[in-house]
């Protein structure tokens, strides 16, 4: 398990380089996500408004 | 260049930008005649101006220029080279006399370069040679006015003539489009003022 | 407000695909990375380091392909003006930009302990770089251009414009690197790696791709429902 | 003729007061003249960075009076006129870049050589870089002039315009530079012709590019 954390040694470079990684796309699928269900009821309030 | 005949434009539709100007507009002029296209701001006079001359495509509909020998032109391409262009804006450079942008405007059109006729028909001969910067709006619209009469081209297209010049300008105006009528041209104006000559005028709304 | 041309074709064919390649990033991904991390062995030369390979491939592949689609949807957007094409190139812009800034980190990361330094003039993260720009110039442009359909088309051409440029860019950039050769652990000759680094490449390099196709269908169909809702208000307040 | 005609009332208007032509000159020439500053006066180490460094600055010197290339007929207004001139719209583009080629490139090819004396750069690269330049600014022109007509409508046009085609300029700082100090070295590197190839293929193609950013803001 050691063996794992440090990577050999390198846990400083594989580590961040997997951290930076997982941030990035996460904070890219959460923003996407958040403004499509925002659009999505903005779109929803017009169309009930419609039907109204 | 040969004689033009009639300009027919059938149902066209304008969008400029993301928005819809006009649609399904028709109107048909015949050589020796003028259409004053009326209208309040943004109801499109400029537009179907640009329409004209090619800069804006339409959507659907057409644009035939019909010429005297019964050719058919309707490529924006083709038909670019009949018209004769005075924009809301002068298009003149500062730093150039009035000589100076007459003369290089005859090379560019590669049209016949009377300058001092088209300088003194416009009432500009006694400021031939001063830039451009030092001469009043009134002067500068009369120098796009001389730049127009010396391309010499058989349709033409302006966008509120009358604009910034004073009465004597105004009859300049009417007299030019009188020759130019007479002449077996046309004209086609986005203005308010009439030229007092035969032709029809349309209301965009 | 002038609707050019309804996309709802579009709406309504994405709509099903959406799930089936969320599906497969979410399979994908992880699988991929549990194979990096824990099934690949340390490489002879390099040991564990090569473990960040499955990062920077699959990003770098995603960040080139990107563009690649922008290009075509600017192309198509300015050939036959279909909106549609023009949201998809403008929503691929910062997916991609965001893949080509993971390539580069992790591909300085991965480079770091054999070159001593944070960043080399390699070949491969100078085109990488230049991408970057090649991308922050058509968002810059989209954004200074106030008026939609103008900022679409002049976009398109710069896409375009890039796309026809970006050999000559790698090209000029390759012999530029092989004057200063370092040592490069990118490989250029095609991934002469052992097939046991291969499978997981492919994989992540697949979860990658699905996961950009499905945020890039997701920020086109959240582009055109706020077009659509601004086009009713519009309406509404006779804009 | 029409052609010649563009090209020439472009020139007058550059070279008169207000002109762009010689504030080209005077930023090549101040930006080179900053740069020992910034490094210090080693004259070994500036040697060493001489052809990047003038290359660079000349690159940007150029890429300065772009942004007016287009916009400032669009905005009076006499692009309209000229679109409806003989000359279709790819020729206008060629005609512009041509002019400010002859105002900005070739007066900072002709310069080049005394700038690299700040520089001491060595012997054998005076020629070379002279030859680089004289073959990769028409590049520049051309490259920047696409940039220009996508721009048009942005009133700081100026500052987007560097922005966005700088990675397409790449090649020709890579392939000029390279070739100075191929020259210098007594390497054969075939730099030269690289960037001969690429700037006769941008200086073709360019015209196209332009004369669409050219249409799509006189139809907005």
């Amino acid at each position: 398990m050691m063996r794992f954390l440090t990577m050999g040694g390198y846990a400083g470079f594989v580590w961040p380089a997997y951290g930076i990684s997982f941030a990035g796309l996460a904070a890219v699928v959460v923003l996407t996500l958040r403004s499509y269900t925002r659009a999505k009821a903005m779109f929803a309030a017009i169309e009930s408004d419609k039907a109204k | 260049m040969g004689a033009i005949a009639a300009l027919d434009v059938q149902g066209i539709a304008l969008v400029r930008g993301d928005r819809l100007v006009l649609r399904d507009l028709d109107f048909h002029v015949t050589a020796g005649e003028t259409l004053a296209i009326g209208g309040p701001n943004g109801a499109g006079k400029t537009s179907v101006l640009r329409a004209l001359a090619g800069f804006l495509q339409s959507r659907c509909g057409s644009i035939v220029l019909r010429m005297a020998d019964g050719a058919v032109i309707s490529e924006a391409e083709e038909r670019r080279l009949y018209i004769g262009w005075l924009g809301h804006q002068d298009g003149v450079k500062s730093p150039l006399t009035p000589l100076e942008h007459l003369q290089s405007h005859a090379r560019f059109y590669q049209c016949k370069d009377d300058i001092d006729d088209a300088l003194s028909r416009t009432g500009l001969g006694h400021l031939r040679d001063l830039p451009v910067q030092y001469l009043s709006a009134g002067q500068r619209r009369r120098l796009a006015l001389a730049r127009l009469i010396l391309g010499a081209r058989p349709l033409w297209l302006l966008d509120e003539p009358f604009s910034a010049l004073d009465q004597e300008g105004k009859a300049i105006v009417r007299q030019l489009a009188e020759s130019h009528c007479a002449t077996g041209g046309m004209l086609i104006a986005a203005t308010h003022e009439p030229f007092g000559l035969r032709g029809a005028t349309i209301e965009l709304s | 407000m002038f609707e050019l041309a309804n996309p709802k074709r579009f709406m309504d064919v994405s709509r099903p695909a959406l799930p089936w390649l969320a599906v497969a990033a979410a399979i994908l991904i992880p699988v991929g990375l549990y194979l990096a991390l824990f099934v690949v062995p340390p490489e002879r030369q390099q040991g564990d380091t090569v473990r960040i390979m499955f990062l920077h491939v699959p990003a770098a592949w995603v960040a080139m392909m990107a563009y690649a689609l922008m290009a075509v949807c600017s192309l198509l957007g300015l050939v036959n003006r279909h909106p549609v094409a023009d949201v998809a190139a403008r929503e691929a812009a910062p997916l991609g930009a965001l893949f080509t800034v993971l390539a580069l980190v992790t591909g300085s990361l991965w480079g770091r302990p054999m070159w001593g330094a944070w960043w080399v003039w390699d070949a491969r993260l100078t085109s990488f770089l230049l991408l970057l720009f090649l991308y922050l110039g058509y968002i810059a442009l989209w954004s200074a251009i106030e008026d939609e359909t103008r900022a679409a088309r002049a976009a398109a051409i710069l896409a375009i414009v890039g796309a026809v440029n970006l050999p000559v860019v790698k090209f000029s950039v390759d012999w530029w690197n092989t004057l200063h050769q370092g040592e490069s652990i990118f490989r250029t000759g095609g991934p002469a790696i052992a097939s046991v680094f291969l499978w997981p490449l492919f994989i992540m390099a697949g979860g990658y791709t699905a996961l950009f196709a499905t945020l890039w269908i997701i920020r086109i169909r959240t582009a055109i429902l706020q077009r659509t809702v601004r086009a009713r208000l519009g309406a509404e307040t006779g804009r | 003729m029409s052609f010649m005609a563009l090209v020439a009332r472009d020139m007058r208007l550059a070279t008169r007061a207000g002109g762009g032509a010689f504030l080209a000159l005077a930023f090549f020439a101040m930006t080179a003249t900053l740069v020992p500053l910034g490094i210090g006066a080693e004259l070994r180490l500036l040697s060493a960075v001489a052809a990047g460094i003038v290359w660079v600055c000349a690159v940007l010197a150029a890429l300065l009076s772009l942004d007016r290339l287009f916009q400032a007929d669009f905005e009076d207004g006499s692009l309209d006129v000229l679109a409806l001139g003989p000359l279709p719209l790819e020729s206008i583009a060629a005609a512009k870049i041509a002019a400010h080629w002859l105002v900005t490139g070739l007066p900072l090819t002709i310069v080049s050589p005394m700038i690299a004396l700040l520089f001491s750069l060595p012997g054998r690269g005076y020629s070379a870089l002279a030859a680089a330049l004289a073959i990769g600014t028409p590049a520049v022109s051309a490259i920047g002039a696409i940039g220009a007509s996508l721009t048009i409508s942005i009133r700081r046009g100026g500052l987007i315009l560097p922005f966005i085609v700088m990675p397409l300029l790449a090649p020709i700082v890579i392939f000029g530079a390279g070739a100075v100090r191929a020259a210098i070295d007594g390497l054969a590197s075939g730099a030269l012709l690289f960037l001969a190839a690429t700037s006769l293929a941008a200086v073709l193609l360019s015209p196209f590019a332009a004369a669409a950013g050219l249409r799509l803001n006189l139809g907005a």
